[in-house]
């Protein structure tokens, strides 16, 4: 059986899916930055997918997902940092806790 | 690799050797000697801005990933001034004790998140875009953080670091769709594919697209962020934040949507728009009629000007993209010089709402009168600025001569009268109400005086002056081409 | 005297007026008084000189037709190219008239109120330069009325006169009643003036010009009866609701007039104006300006004649209010008011012989013209203003010496003011109609042209006249004789100063000689000589009728009895409402304080404030409320911010979607 | 150059003015009052010798439509220019304004506290409303007209009296708010205003073109009919303006009502009807019949006021309905009786604020129950508020009548029964004027004096009569000599005339 598109990209949508409903459900920091980290992921998968399958003769998709891979390490550094800065401050990592701006 | 093509970025490695030097000197320099860093920033900078007005070479580098235009070129120095405005309101700030360590940082971060701002302006190929967007994002979000001893910067940065990231994953995903019909992230060779396509697939990258750059513009409903943030964050961030990153992603929006969206104009995205400006310009408005705190304040009304900056963008036409930038320029000194007034006050009293202010006028004559002539500029009341680059936003709108854009210039005009609304508050707590314990005369450091001057000659005379508008439309006109597919 | 010079009689009024009321608080009491009198009596001999010279300077007299002469007319204010008002001098026959009647009451007057306003009960009066500025005013505004030579002129000056007239009535500004009452007479007479500009409105609409006397080729509406019957047609014969346009214009003009010579049902001011100083009323209430109305139908006489209906609605108009004030007259106790009503009926002779003189064609032959009710009725102008002012500065004089205007407070004052009460008596004997008096003349004239429109007006009419002078007699004993009064023997009422008794003596005799001036050869219609005679059956009749009135006055009042009080309890209701004036001010308070403050102003106030500004009000509250509403949109939470972006950006999607398969 | 043309000098010196005013000390009374009456008074020659100017040229056979005519360009990529020039209607408005900020100047001669701030401010607006009416170039219109509104909200919120803030807020927003519709109504004419696509703000060249289609007219005219008709005090818009005035310091209701309220008059015939003729035949009738309400219903209501300044104000908004009302009649007289009576309420309501703040700057109060006897006590501002009165009600010899008479008689030109019940309702005015001008002056200056503590108090100073007697000779000559401004008026209104019938 060839694998075709569609059989990657599904996988990649329900990742991006769990990535979201991970994003809004969890009431951890971390576990909602890992959340992101999926979502992330799954664009990566999108880009090499369709890459390979749609226009094999070059790799610009390769390479924004090595990007993107670099700049999500990137953005996991900083979260992780603030969400120890914000530890610190509420000695928590409640996703709740930090409401107190609004309105 | 031809190195000459750096030629052709002269802007962009300007700033990178004033990031060196000021990286060098914060590194390399005695403790006794950094207290002068924020002026050795300051004058480096003035000196950049200086230089960067000498017109640069027009061209593409980097196999055209990379364009500079007079028209990028203009955003760019507008962007300049406004950073270097930045740069000396926040002097003074930066030299208190707190931030002893932290100052050498603030400054590199702040000029790195300039730099990303350059790519995404310039960039014509979505991974520099993308690059270039994450640059100008992260670092705000450390420079949110700054002040550890405030509970609400902790609280604007999380909040700031979590949707920012979760925006550049969904922007990322419409890219990643872009990229599925395109084949390509080039701006040009994805226009000339996606000419005549109907697919749904590309309405959604569109969506997509639209709110991760709207999440730098803070556009409803991408905007929620904003309002904590900009309360949060120091205000020399906020002021930053408000304005020079603001300008930024509305330049490099327009280009997106003009050079590789155009041919989705009229069937898709003019009314995705326009349902998204009528939302920012009308919900910002009512958030910002019943706040108090200065600084969130003027994040919902930056929140509405927003939408004003957009009605350049639905023009989809020269003379829109010129009065878009005209309108920042506008908007750089008018917000810049209200966030001098609250920066001023804030760092020697600490206060920051409207009732504060009460009797300011009695105390502080010019700190209120600076404040007024950004109020009046911000609801766009003439001889100042404001009045100017509002109008012309409209007239660029309305140049598309479709009854749904008037119709929608009428909505953003009778969003002016509640926008008047609110600044008048601000006017009225300063010159008309009278209280006992008003603030203290105080006395504003060199800086942020000469800031303010700036400002307010920048708001008096930006306006009157019709040479920068005019200048303005030859650059745009020049680049007319990026409009071809509308 | 050359006409020109009655620039001069305008001017020097108006002259006085600037300079009294601009220095006149710097100058002493007596210093403006005296140059107030001797500036109308230059300007009385001027004005005496025009008038003598344009009735007997032959040269003004064209094939037998005194023509109206043009003395000065500039333009004024113009609306159009050939659409303009003029402001300028014209005489003609009843504006010659005019200036000697009103500068010589002026000048009476003038005199007079040295004395009657040098106290105010027994104090220095306030404002005495006031008045005399106000009284210069007067005499300006009334003089500019009769030498008009446009409609609109009129109309300017009318309202002038009204204003000056405002000033006056309500001199007393410190009393209630004053300015109740000059508050009244302003608002009833602009009422009035409302449907004058209407009139005036229409007339020219349609004739595109204002003119009375035609100057430099172009012909007035009042120049002959042919050019009158041309303007009439310039309407084409446009109708409004069955009637001629035409019709209803002169009609309007009639109500303006109405209005200011007190008609029923817009008499209502004059009795109140009466709380005005008694000079005032003497020039103002009784002998110029309220006949500014039977000036102005006079005037335009030439298309009232063509335009019947309006005639007919004066006639009736006329002769109602003429019996209704009279009637009026017999029971008021207080002395001015009961000859303020007397005027009133007075006047509405004047408007009924007008109205009267172009009953039937069979007359024009008789008369060569419609003209005898017109020579009449400016006769009785003429005559009345003399002997009226003279009854009202006796009244003055009165109520100087006693402090009153109640009669019942004057009872048997002949002993103690010999002089004012002869002066009264030729005053009502003159009005009563006795000859060789001279209202006897011009009534005679008025009800001989009554009894030619038919019989039925010549017997009203000399009904009117016998109550007339029952009324004028009774008034007459009950001030000078009946009981005397016990007070007198310790007050000592007596004649007063020099100054108010000349006047009355000047007036008397006026009174008695003015009846042969000959009227008839100088103020006719259409400039020609009317040839009259004496009616001896109405003359005769109408004395009869006058003897009889006094008679029947004599018995109730010259000494005191129980027949009045007899008299008033038989018919209590009749008197009670005669003296309540047939409650028309009740009805006039009912409508503008019940019907017009409490039922129109108040829920107009009451809609704006509530609805109109409360919808603003909403709309701002509404914003708020909305901006209150939607704020937990903004819930801090990081989730429900990302929540929202998801759906915003979903949204947009669609969107886009519905555009794209659209 | 710039500066060869005489008109930019009414827009120049108001603001040397300022920065004169600029240069004063905060405690320096003496030189702020010279300064300003300085400014003001060169104002004043100005527009004399502006009026010589236009007459000369007249006379002299120049019978082209604005005279003074220069453009300066100012914004090329849009064509915008600063486009000056005069005709008799804005030479006569420009000489009112020019009275009523001098007179303005010395009726706020004690303004207290901060009074060179308050001039600041009152230049500022002056600068707007000459400007406004020496340009024709639609922006800069715009631009003159925006700053003329924006100072009243310090000038009503920092020196007002009452409900100031609330009176200061409405009015601001509700004039910007009328200018937000204006503004888009401005816009549209622009891009119409040319058929071959060059464009032009400029209001002679848009009305020679006459090119904005007939669809858009019936959208734009509205737009701009509104826009300027809330700041004429058109019903249902008004509301602004009792509240407005009655919280105004002297000086602001007086150039607010004399002159600020014109400008609405000014920009419905210069812009909306001129611009758009069929339009304005088409709607015309909806905005007459709008007028018509204001001048009755604003009439009515000033009859129960007890406020003197909402009398005033709702006296002002009859007066003012009359404006539009005879602007809407669409004919040269009673266009020209339109400016006679923006010149004659200009004059005799800024006589009346004058003297009403005059009388609340001693009484404190202006409720008219709490007043009487006024004459007794103050005998030359009784006087003078007689004087006002009788010229608001229409007194021949004053300004009032010679307006209305001209309104009424031209209006009456129209032969059908709608335009002839709209006259004869307006005409009604006259009577109600009388009723509620009257009721005033009875129990404020007449009768007893109310408040025994009165009695103390002075009459007007030398400045406050200044300012009253410069007002009231303007109105006597005006009403005393109205040939001489009908005559540089009424040729003015010939173009839009001609424009509505073409357009019929």
């Amino acid at each position: 059986m060839d694998l075709t598109l569609l059989m990657y990209l599904i996988p990649s949508l329900i990742m991006f899916g769990c990535g979201v409903y991970g994003f809004l459900t969890r009431k951890n920091m971390i576990a909602i930055m890992i959340s992101l980290e999926l979502m992330l992921n799954s664009i990566d998968i999108n880009f090499v997918v369709f890459n390979r399958f749609l226009f094999p003769d070059q790799y610009e998709g390769m390479f924004f997902t090595l990007f993107a891979i670099a700049i999500a390490a990137a953005e996991t550094a900083v979260a992780l940092a603030i969400i120890i800065n914000v530890f610190r401050a509420v000695k928590n990592v409640d996703i709740n806790e930090i409401t107190k701006l609004k309105f | 690799m031809d190195y000459s093509q750096f030629l052709l970025m002269p802007q962009e490695v300007g700033l990178l050797l004033v990031f060196l030097l000021v990286f060098i000197y914060d590194t390399f320099m005695p403790q006794r000697s950094q207290r002068a860093l924020p002026v050795f920033t300051t004058v480096l900078f003035a000196i950049y801005t200086a230089i960067c007005f000498v017109p640069c070479e027009v061209g593409s580098a980097f196999a055209g990933m990379i364009e500079t235009n007079q028209a990028t070129w203009a955003m760019k120095n507008i962007l300049n001034v406004g950073m270097l405005i930045v740069l000396m309101q926040a002097a003074k700030w930066t030299n208190e004790e707190f931030m002893r360590v932290r100052r050498g940082e603030f400054y590199e971060l702040l000029l790195l998140t300039l730099f990303g701002m350059f790519l995404m302006i310039s960039a014509r190929h979505f991974l520099l875009f993308v690059i270039g967007l994450e640059t100008a994002s992260l670092p705000i979000a450390c420079l949110a953080a700054f002040e550890k001893k405030r509970y609400e910067s902790h609280e604007a940065a999380a909040k700031y670091v979590f949707t920012a990231i979760f925006s550049s994953a969904i922007f990322l995903l419409g890219i990643s769709f872009v990229y599925g019909i395109a084949g390509t992230l080039y701006y040009n060779d994805i226009a000339t594919m996606i000419i005549g396509q109907k697919s749904t697939l590309l309405v959604v990258a569109l969506a997509f697209v639209i709110a991760g750059v709207g999440f730098k513009l803070s556009l409803v409903p991408f905007h929620q962020w904003t309002a904590d943030v900009y309360q949060g964050a120091p205000t020399a961030v906020t002021a930053y934040l408000s304005v020079i990153s603001k300008g930024a992603a509305a330049f490099s929006f327009l280009v997106i949507m003009a050079q590789v969206f155009g041919a989705a104009y009229s069937t898709a995205w003019e009314w995705m728009l326009y349902a998204v400006i009528i939302l920012t310009i009308t919900i910002g408005n009512l958030f910002a009629m019943r706040q108090h705190n200065l600084k969130r304040f003027l994040a919902f009304s930056s929140i509405s000007q927003a939408g004003y900056i957009m009605l350049g963008v639905i023009a989809a036409n020269t003379l829109g993209m010129a009065s878009m930038m005209y309108y920042v320029l506008v908007y750089v000194f008018s917000n810049l010089a209200a966030f001098g007034v609250i920066a001023a006050i804030e760092r020697q009293t600490g206060k920051t709402t409207t009732d504060d202010y009460n009797g300011l006028f009695k105390t502080n004559p010019w700190l209120s009168f600076t404040m007024m002539l950004a109020m009046f500029s911000l609801g766009g009341i003439p001889p100042f600025a404001g009045f100017f680059s509002k109008f012309f936003i409209f007239v660029g709108a309305c140049k598309t001569g479709s009854v749904a854009v008037y119709v929608l210039v009428l909505i953003a005009l009778v969003n002016t009268i509640i926008s008047l609304y609110y600044y008048l508050l601000v006017v009225k707590a300063m010159f008309i109400r009278q209280d006992d314990c008003a603030i203290p005369t105080l006395k504003s450091s060199c800086g942020e005086r000469a800031a303010m001057i700036v400002c307010a000659l920048g708001i008096i005379l930006i306006g009157l002056a019709s040479c920068i508008y005019t200048s303005l439309t030859e650059y745009t006109a020049a680049i007319a081409n990026i409009f071809s597919q509308i | 005297m050359p006409l020109s010079f009655s620039i001069a009689v305008i001017a020097i009024p108006l002259l006085m007026f600037l300079f009294l009321g601009l220095a006149g608080v710097k100058m002493g009491r007596k210093l403006t008084g005296v140059l107030g009198v001797i500036a109308m009596g230059v300007t009385t001999v001027i004005a005496y000189g025009v008038a003598l010279t344009y009735f007997f300077d032959s040269s003004y007299i064209v094939d037998g037709v005194r023509k109206a002469v043009i003395v000065w007319n500039p333009d004024w204010l113009s609306f159009a190219k050939d659409y303009v008002v003029r402001m300028g001098i014209a005489i003609d026959p009843i504006a010659a008239m005019m200036l000697v009647v009103i500068t010589t009451i002026s000048f009476m007057v003038h005199l007079y109120s040295l004395g009657y306003m040098s106290d105010h009960h027994g104090n220095p009066e306030k404002g005495f330069q006031r008045f005399y500025a106000d009284l210069a005013l007067f005499t300006f505004s009334m003089l500019g009325l009769v030498v008009a030579t446009n409609l609109f002129q009129i109309f300017v000056f009318f309202e002038m006169v009204g204003v000056s007239s405002y000033l006056l009535i309500g001199f007393y500004y410190h009393s209630p009643a004053a300015i109740h009452a000059s508050k009244k007479a302003f608002i009833v007479t602009r009422l009035a003036d409302l449907f004058f500009l209407l009139g005036i409105m229409i007339l020219g609409y349609y004739t595109k010009s204002f003119d009375f006397f035609g100057q430099n080729g172009l012909t007035g509406i009042c120049d002959s009866q042919e050019a009158a019957q041309s303007a009439i047609s310039m309407a084409g014969g446009a109708t409004f609701m069955g009637c001629s346009v035409m019709a209803w214009a002169l009609t309007f003009i009639f109500i303006g007039g109405a209005g200011k010579s007190a008609m029923y049902p817009l008499h209502i001011w004059l009795p109140d104006a009466m709380e005005g100083p008694t000079p005032v009323s003497a020039l103002i209430h009784a002998a110029t300006m309220v006949v500014a109305g039977v000036f102005l139908v006079a005037r335009l006489f030439p298309l009232y004649v063509i335009e019947q209906g309006a005639m007919e609605i004066i006639c009736v108009v006329g002769a109602f209010t003429a019996f209704y004030a009279a009637a009026i007259a017999c029971v008021q106790s207080d002395i001015k008011r009961a000859l303020a009503f007397s005027t009133i009926s007075q006047i509405a002779f004047m408007m009924t012989s007008l109205a009267v003189s172009s009953a039937n064609g069979a007359l024009i032959e008789i008369h060569g013209g419609y003209g005898l009710g017109y020579m009449a009725s400016m006769f009785h102008l003429f005559t009345h203003a003399m002997f009226k002012a003279l009854l009202f500065l006796c009244a003055g004089a009165i109520i100087h010496a006693v402090h009153s205007n109640e009669n019942s407070d004057m009872h048997g004052l002949h002993k103690y003011m010999p002089i004012t009460s002869i002066a009264f008596l030729i005053g009502c004997l003159a009005i009563a109609g006795i000859p060789p008096f001279a209202g006897f003349w011009s009534k005679d004239e008025i009800l001989v042209a009554c009894y030619e429109k038919g019989l039925g007006w010549g017997l009203w009419m000399s009904a009117v006249a016998g109550m007339t002078a029952f009324y004028m007699f009774r008034i007459y004993f009950l001030i000078f004789h009946w009981k005397e009064h016990k007070v007198h023997t310790e007050h000592k009422p007596a004649d007063q100063v020099w100054t108010m008794t000349l006047p009355l003596i000047i007036l008397s005799v006026v009174s008695v000689v003015a009846g042969f001036v000959p009227m008839h050869d100088l103020v006719t219609w259409d400039g020609k000589e009317l040839h009259t005679q004496l009616n001896w059956t109405v003359a005769g009749s109408s004395v009869g009728i006058a003897c009889v009135g006094i008679a029947l006055a004599f018995v109730m009042y010259f000494k005191e009895n129980a027949l009045p009080s007899k008299m008033k309890n038989a018919f209590s209701g009749l008197w009670e409402a005669a003296y309540h004036r047939f409650y028309m001010d009740e009805l006039y308070q009912f409508i503008t304080h019940k019907v017009i403050f409490k039922a129109i102003c108040v829920p107009i106030a009451w809609f704006d404030r509530k609805f109109i500004d409360g919808f603003m009000n909403l709309m701002a509250d509404a914003t708020s409320q909305a901006a209150y509403g939607i704020r937990r949109l903004q819930s801090g939470s990081i989730q429900g911010y990302v929540y929202l972006y998801l759906i915003g950006a979903l949204a947009i999607a669609v969107v886009g979607m519905v555009c794209v398969l659209m | 150059m710039i500066f060869d043309n005489i008109l930019i000098y009414f827009a120049i010196v108001p603001l040397l003015t300022l920065g004169g005013l600029a240069l004063c000390n905060n405690k320096g009374i003496k030189a702020i009052r010279a300064v300003a009456v300085t400014g003001a008074s060169v104002l004043v020659a100005l527009a004399l010798y502006l009026v010589k100017l236009f007459l000369d040229a007249r006379g002299a056979g120049d019978t082209s439509e604005m005279i003074l005519r220069s453009d300066y360009m100012w914004y090329a990529p849009l064509n915008i220019k600063l486009a000056l020039g005069v005709d008799g209607v804005s030479v006569v408005m420009i000489l009112l304004s020019a009275f009523i900020v001098l007179t303005g100047v010395f009726a706020s001669w004690k303004i207290n506290p901060l009074p060179k701030q308050f001039f600041l401010w009152f230049f500022l607006l002056s600068t707007g409303v000459f400007g406004f009416f020496i340009s024709i170039d639609l922006f800069t219109m715009f631009m003159f007209y925006e700053v003329a509104l924006i100072p009243m909200y310090l000038l009503i919120g920092i020196w007002g009296s009452g409900n100031k803030n609330y009176s200061a807020m409405k009015l601001t927003l509700m004039l910007m708010g009328g200018s937000a519709f204006l503004m888009l109504a401005l816009i549209g004419i622009y891009f119409h205003s040319a058929a071959d696509g060059n464009y032009t703000m400029n209001i002679l060249e848009i009305a020679k073109n006459n090119a904005v289609p007939q669809s858009w007219q019936l959208y734009l005219f509205p737009m701009a009919f509104v826009g300027f008709g809330v700041l004429g005090a058109m019903f249902p818009f008004h509301t602004w303006s009792p509240d407005g005035h009655a919280s105004a310091p002297t000086a602001v209701s007086m150039l607010h009502a004399g002159v600020l309220m014109k400008l609405g008059g000014y920009g419905c015939f210069r812009i909306a009807i001129y611009l758009m003729p069929y339009a304005a035949n088409v709607i015309g009738p909806v905005f007459l019949t709008l007028t018509g309400i204001s001048i009755v219903y604003g009439a009515f209501s000033a009859c129960v006021q007890t406020d003197l300044k909402y009398i005033n104000a709702y006296s002002s908004v009859s007066h003012c309905g009359m404006v539009l009302f005879a602007i809407l009649m669409f004919n040269q007289t009673a266009m020209t009786g339109a400016v006679l009576q923006m010149l004659s309420h200009g004059l005799m309501t800024a006589l009346f604020f004058a003297l009403i703040g005059m009388i609340y700057g001693r009484t404190h109060t202006r409720d008219i129950r709490e007043m009487g006897g006024m004459m007794q006590i103050m005998p030359y501002l009784g006087v003078g508020y007689v004087i006002a009165g009788l010229a608001s009600l229409g007194l021949p010899g004053l300004s009032g009548f010679v307006a209305e008479m001209t309104i009424f008689f031209g209006s009456f030109e129209h032969p059908d029964m709608f335009h002839r019940v709209f006259t004869i309702a307006g005409a009604s005015s006259i009577v109600i004027t009388a009723v509620y001008i009257l009721r005033v002056v009875g129990k404020l200056l007449f009768g007893a004096v109310q408040n025994e503590h009165h009695r103390e108090l002075t009459d007007a100073s030398w400045d406050e009569r200044v300012a009253t007697a410069v007002l009231i000779v303007c109105v006597a000559i005006i009403g005393c000599f109205p040939n001489f401004f009908v005559n540089i008026i009424t040729d003015s209104f010939l173009p839009v005339v001609d424009a509505l019938k073409n357009a019929m």
